[in-house]
């Protein structure tokens, strides 16, 4: 029964809200079930931004996580902030383009994926949050697919936006591709 | 090296705590222009008043004691201390939703009774706290999460000139509205918010100076683009400059 | 009898709360509690006090926040719906733990409704008309005496549990001369330094950002408070139980007017006696439900559409059956009304 | 050398208000970042300051001392 | 599947509104439910309608019933502290029975709390924060798709009573996101004679000085309809109870949290299910009764010190025994923690 | 008889229903020069907004829709209304207390809006209808329930001027003060309403009429010497005229 | 002869003001009280008014009519 | 046993309340159980004052009087409203002075008291209240002896009216005298 708890962390900037709507949405296009909060919390200003997603087949309780099967941090202070919570067994990927340090955890899988880089190397420097997205989807194929991520970036992005959904997805495949 | 000398440093009075306000928040200027006053006047034993806005947390970083006050209470409970400790520096600061929307009616009224306080307004043409709504100070145009096509003057009025309105009071001593978007401002600012807590100290009565603030997260600006604004926008709608001083 | 005055239940609560020390009273002129400001405004400049018009309701109770937060014994007055404009100040009161006395002469409700004496505010008034957990303590008197008293003895019970007591009284009552002997102080000293102005850099504030570390924690700081108050303060007054088959729940005026009919029943070989909770938070659960042993029924009697019935009813949780008399609007209920309700259980 | 600014660059929040005070044009933003993972402001040329205080009045964050040479 | 959106609470509500007909809204922001004036604000102006940021809750209130004086549909939004800032205007709406919708996207109390979803405010919505004799019609929505569909709702109860009905919602609902297919509108039509402005020179007031031919009359008229209401507007649901010993009772977001404890306590042989109200007033008392029939214990479940609990008891009437598992300050229950306190009982 | 003609009478919109009102209170005045502007106005169809003071039952004793306001709340009451009803005449009528005190920020921020409503104040320097109060507009010395020994500006602060205080916002359209101590301004004072009505019949926007008026039962004189003391005391301090009129 | 007040006494509620306001100083209290029990206002002089209509604009309980004649 | 309810209604100025009030303080003082409450209901402005009284031997329930066994009216408002309401057997005491027409109830005792005329004649305007108050205390001794009733006008009535008092004892006792 698939039942996932992520938390996407990073700065303001970058993406990490929508990043988990997209993901929330292409999810429920296959028909799953699907919650989405973002942290609204104790951080009234600055700080980190993060939200959680959670994914199941069976309908979902509580949409706040406290204790993530998964985790994508996209800069330092988050995975600070979040290795520590994730449940023994879960998955962590981390930006290596932004953090410096390596993750301690040893009980749980660790991908180490340069977002950045990936995002820039396909000619955004904003699309850091997809290349992560893209990564988590090879890591764990039963939350969506990659058509399903696809229609959502379609849905769940405003029509004025959509010029950016090319190199989106590409950036997402990319991020796929670099799971091996 | 004994050749030097720190010729300014942080204000005692300032708490080493770091402020939870996003970069380059004018609230922090504020705070220490306060701070520094109440270090030159000597003052150990002030009361502020937090409103509740982006400065709710205010008293965790002065050194002094906080009173935290109810969305657009502060003028009332501060006049409840106030009226104990007459003997206290009082102070009551507040943002311009709190001081101009939600408590207008407590702002005149602290004003019209001329009560022996401080108010320090800081009108940043937002709400910051709750994520950029619009404010009574809020520019015509200015887009905000309540008015997505910029402030409609048609529909919702122009934004309201706080000292202006508490300009036709008969009891307060000291109107003043400063600016905090730059160095020769902030010096400015200082001055004002000095004279204010003096009048307070010598039992002058009710002094009130406004703030020109920015909100750089929510205007969406950098801080440097966010003065910009400020100076380019909101300064000539909000005219900078003395309405009131008893002794002159 | 020579220290008796006779004296309008308004006047006899300001003046109780003078002899208690309160030296700050901030309120809004409302129906009929008016006498309450109106006295204070000529005694408190007397005892060196103040008194404070406020420019609304909203403003009274955010000025005793203030006055209350330097330690001093303050308070506030108005009636239901100046009442209802106090609501969030009361929470943050409760929140903040400040200390102070909110007297509510009630009036006929919903709405402007009219200026008699009403008991329609008693949920608002025991589940907290404000937003969050937290109690205040609710005084129920039934003459001008024990309003009085009642007054005096909130500001002791306010410091001791650093928390807003409410007097629930009701325009009958505030509009009422009655003899009175004014009582005196305690002469209780309390604990402060929680108050600014002290030289100790204290913070008043309710703000609690974290809910694990923070907030949840103040709750049950606050709920130990509530739970000492509930073990601690619970007034209520049993009259003519030992023998009856019939028990009357009443609080305030309307307990008046089952004491009279109470006589009446008697007369007529009726056996029924009153349960009389004085302290409406905390009810007097247990008491009440051992007064209840052996009875054949409990009448509530209230000026409103029934209200505290649901706490009788808690506290009896089905051991006997409740029924409930209540007329609303301001009425007063008649001891004839009463004591056909109670005729008919023969 | 009239004096220099002393930037507790941990606490720079980054605003990069203090590059724009300063009339002397000596401070600029890091390359690295600070642990919160800022740039701090950071002074390029400390014999050029003439001590006016302008970038510490400036930070509303209290992250500048200025030093006065005697 | 395909006609459902990924939306947040707040805004789900503040569409769903807008498919009932409500053309103007009338709020102040505060988190956690901001999302719906500035839904609001983007959305009416489209559809003909009106939003106004207000210069406070207690303004907003008050336009509210201006708006539905003339028989509009409209609404308002705030989180706890600003709700208690309406409680004055809720009181008046209820007393002059006007219809009108009231969300209260609940937060952590009391005083100012924090952001958190909280269910502190339950005594407040169902007892009336506001002074006076009179109920709302309050509705619990545990998911997007409910909030959005009682919402609509809302809006032809309203009508249809003439009454406020306040939607009891918290912040964890507000600001989560969940797949919710829009509801249709049900299209009834409701009889506005009493509107002023359609030419019959009506009155909507809420004065009525004299007690006798006119308070407590009104009262009396209000009662009926909230007799009328107790019949027939009662929602809860039932979940796995057939064969359980044990039953969970909880609404809103503390009721999702059992679900998922329901299914573990299951797994691990241990038969419980839930009844969860929907309608928090009118309470479902004569079903929760029937519900618990042959249950060995009552488990109720809040995020709050217990406030419901209260009805709970009042519906079984000491006919088993009910528990309370509860966290405050804006912590939602753990499914363990509710796990542990069943297995204790067995 | 034939060449008799009638040339005042009561206005077919006052109701024949006689006013609770004390013997010569001026609220009746105010009543029916609302009422007369309305009928030359041929409007029929106009909403009162009563306010909680003595003028509560104000739709008693007019032939209009009538919505009572809780207290001070009028203007927001009246914004509610008009928003559904932009083409029917809302009134707002209030008292100082129902319209400075509670309800200050109301007062201010409908006017802000330029909401078209025409706001009635009756200034009245007293609260009627709770027994006399001190209100915000009682004039210093002056002896109410809650000044005993007259109002004390130190301590409580000067009266508050309404129309100088609206006329610092940016939107009304009109705002005049009048008074109704004698016919002669009694005349000027009708003008004043009409054109206020006129005003939001003509689409133009805010207008506020601020009526000084007398109280005699609370101020404890008869009603001619109440036209006195209104003219004596009050008119010096509430100067009489216009402070806004678009058009000029 | 001008015109002439028709006075409703009934309704009369005795302030008054109306005589204050009579530029002729034709009106007067009555002795006599009426069913509310004051006494009200009458005309004692019909023939010197001028139909000024002073006192009925005057009158805050609406009282007063004016008749003029043609 | 005694337990009265008394209703004083007049006009405004006529001084029902203080009457009532000076009424109760003189039971009050020979030990009596009272209560007085003022009309504040319905009736805002202008209209009828009046207040309730209640002098008992045993506690008093309600202040609020709905059927008085007494009634002393000082105006003919005031006899409209409440003769009607006085309780079979009841006393009704009218200021003659005031009222023109005669009361019409049969199955009380009404006493006809023209208090103004026994004010004035005693050198007074306003002690029309006092007359009225004489003749009741002859006609219900019980209630309070003219001693009592002597002690509360200086103990009711606020120091600077007390140089009124020697007159008002003078008025109370002519309507004592009045009645036979
Ligand atoms: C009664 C109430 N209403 C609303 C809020 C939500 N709220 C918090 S801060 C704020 C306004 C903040 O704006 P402002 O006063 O301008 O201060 P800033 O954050 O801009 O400094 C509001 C509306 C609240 N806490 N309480
Ligand atoms: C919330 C609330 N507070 C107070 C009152 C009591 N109250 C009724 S009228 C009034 C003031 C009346 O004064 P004003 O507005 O000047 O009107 P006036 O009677 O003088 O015409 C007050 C305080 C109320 N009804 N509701
Ligand atoms: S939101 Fe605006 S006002 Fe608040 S801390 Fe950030 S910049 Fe400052
Ligand atoms: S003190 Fe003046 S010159 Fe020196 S760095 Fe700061 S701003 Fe520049
Ligand atoms: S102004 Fe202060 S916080 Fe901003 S960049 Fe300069 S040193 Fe850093
Ligand atoms: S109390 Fe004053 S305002 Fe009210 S009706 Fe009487 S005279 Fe008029
Ligand atoms: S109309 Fe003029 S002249 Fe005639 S009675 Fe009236 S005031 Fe006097
Ligand atoms: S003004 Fe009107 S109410 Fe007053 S005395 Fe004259 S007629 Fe009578
Ligand atoms: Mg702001
Ligand atoms: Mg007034």
């Amino acid at each position: 029964m698939l039942h996932e708890k992520i938390i996407f962390a990073g700065f303001g900037g970058q993406g990490v809200i929508s990043a988990g709507k997209l993901l929330a949405i292409a999810a429920m296009k296959e028909g799953k079930e699907v919650s989405h909060i973002p942290s609204y919390g104790a951080e009234m200003r600055g700080g980190t931004a993060n939200c959680a997603v959670v994914i199941a087949d069976d309908p979902i309780a509580s949409a706040i996580v406290h204790k993530p099967t998964i985790c994508i941090v996209l800069n330092e202070p988050s995975l600070d902030k979040f290795e520590p919570l994730i449940q023994e067994g879960g998955v962590l990927i981390y930006n290596s383009s932004k953090i410096n340090r390596k993750p301690v955890r040893t009980d749980i899988t660790v991908y180490e994926v340069p977002c950045n880089d990936i995002s820039e190397s396909n000619g955004s420097i904003r699309a850091a949050n997809m290349a992560a997205i893209g990564a988590l989807l090879k890591v764990k194929p039963k939350l969506a697919s990659l058509e399903s991520m696809n229609t959502a970036l379609y849905e769940g992005i405003s029509e004025r936006n959509h010029k950016h959904n090319p190199i989106n997805i590409k950036v997402i495949e990319e991020g796929y591709k670099f799971i091996n | 090296m004994s050749n030097e000398e720190i010729v300014y440093k942080k204000s005692p009075s300032m708490m080493e705590r770091e402020t939870h306000y996003c970069p380059g928040c004018t609230h922090g200027v504020v705070h220490k222009l306060i701070a520094e006053s109440l270090d030159e006047l000597g003052v150990e034993d002030a009361i502020v008043v937090a409103p509740v806005g982006c400065a709710v947390l205010i008293y965790d970083y002065m050194k002094l004691d906080g009173v935290e006050a109810a969305h657009g209470r502060a003028p009332a409970v501060a006049t409840g201390i106030k009226r104990v400790l007459s003997d206290k520096i009082v102070i009551s600061y507040q943002g311009d939703g709190d001081l101009l929307a939600i408590g207008l009616g407590e702002t005149i009224h602290a004003a019209n009774r001329g009560e022996n306080i401080t108010v320090i307004f800081v009108n940043n043409a937002i709400y910051g706290m709750t994520g950029g709504q619009m404010a009574p100070t809020t520019m015509p145009g200015q887009k905000t999460t309540t008015s997505q096509s910029g402030r409609m003057a048609d529909d919702v009025g122009l934004p309201i000139r706080a000292c202006e309105l508490i300009n036709t009071l008969e009891k307060p001593v000291y109107i003043e509205r400063v600016s905090c978007h730059n160095g020769a401002n902030i010096l400015k600012a200082k001055k004002a918010i000095k004279k204010a807590l003096l009048n307070q100290k010598e039992g002058k009565g009710y002094s009130f100076v406004e703030v020109l603030a920015t909100c750089p997260t929510n205007w969406g600006l950098t801080p440097k683009k966010a003065y910009d604004w400020l100076e380019d926008t909101m300064i000539p709608y909000y005219p900078l400059g003395n309405f009131r001083d008893q002794e002159v | 009898m020579s220290d008796k005055i006779l004296m309008k239940g308004n006047e006899a609560a300001a003046e109780a709360a003078i002899i208690a020390g309160c030296r700050y009273y901030f309120g809004y002129p409302i129906t009929p509690q008016n006498e309450i400001p109106e006295y204070m405004s000529k005694r408190l400049p007397e005892v060196g006090g103040t008194f404070i018009q406020a420019e609304s309701e909203t403003a009274a109770i955010n000025m005793v926040f203030g006055a209350s937060s330097t330690g001093a014994r303050s308070m506030t007055s108005s009636s239901s719906p100046g009442i209802s404009l106090k609501q969030e100040g009361i929470s943050y009161l409760a929140a903040a733990q400040l200390p102070c006395v909110v007297i509510n002469v009630s009036r006929g409700g919903p709405g402007l409704g009219n200026i008699a004496g009403s008991q329609g505010d008693y949920f608002q008034s025991t589940r907290g008309g404000g937003h969050g957990d937290y109690r205040t303590i609710v005084l129920a008197p039934y003459n001008c005496q024990e309003l009085a008293d009642l007054t005096l003895e909130a500001f002791d019970l306010a410091d001791e549990y650093r928390m807003v007591v409410l007097i629930l009284a009701d325009g009958f009552l505030g509009q009422m001369s009655e003899p009175v002997v004014l009582p005196e102080p305690s002469g209780k000293k309390f604990n402060k330094d929680w108050a600014v102005g002290i030289g100790r850099k204290n913070k008043v504030a309710s703000l609690i950002l974290s809910p694990e570390d923070g907030l949840t924690k103040h709750n049950y700081v606050l709920k130990e408070v509530y739970d000492k108050v509930e073990t601690e303060v619970r007034k209520y007054e049993e009259y003519m139980l030992d023998d009856a088959d019939y028990l009357l729940c009443a609080y305030g005026s309307s307990a008046r007017i089952c004491k009279q009919a109470i006589t009446e029943l008697r007369n007529k070989g009726i056996k029924v006696g009153y349960f009389r909770p004085i302290t409406l938070w905390p009810f007097p659960y247990d008491e009440l439900l051992n007064a209840s042993k052996g009875k054949k029924k409990i009448l509530t009697v209230e000026m409103s559409l029934g209200q505290m019935v649901e706490d009788v009813k808690l506290a009896v949780n089905g051991s006997i059956p409740v029924d409930f008399y209540g007329i609303p609007g301001g009425m007063i209920p008649t001891p004839e009304a009463i004591i056909e309700r109670v005729e008919s259980y023969e | 050398m009239r004096g220099k600014p002393v930037i507790y660059t941990e606490k720079c929040k980054g605003c990069e208000l203090c590059i724009y005070s300063c009339p002397k044009d000596i401070l600029r933003m890091s390359e690295d970042t600070n642990k919160k993972g800022v740039n701090y402001s950071m002074c390029i040329d400390e014999s050029q300051c003439i001590a006016c205080k302008m970038c510490a009045i400036t930070c509303p964050d209290n992250v500048i001392e200025i030093v006065k040479f005697k």
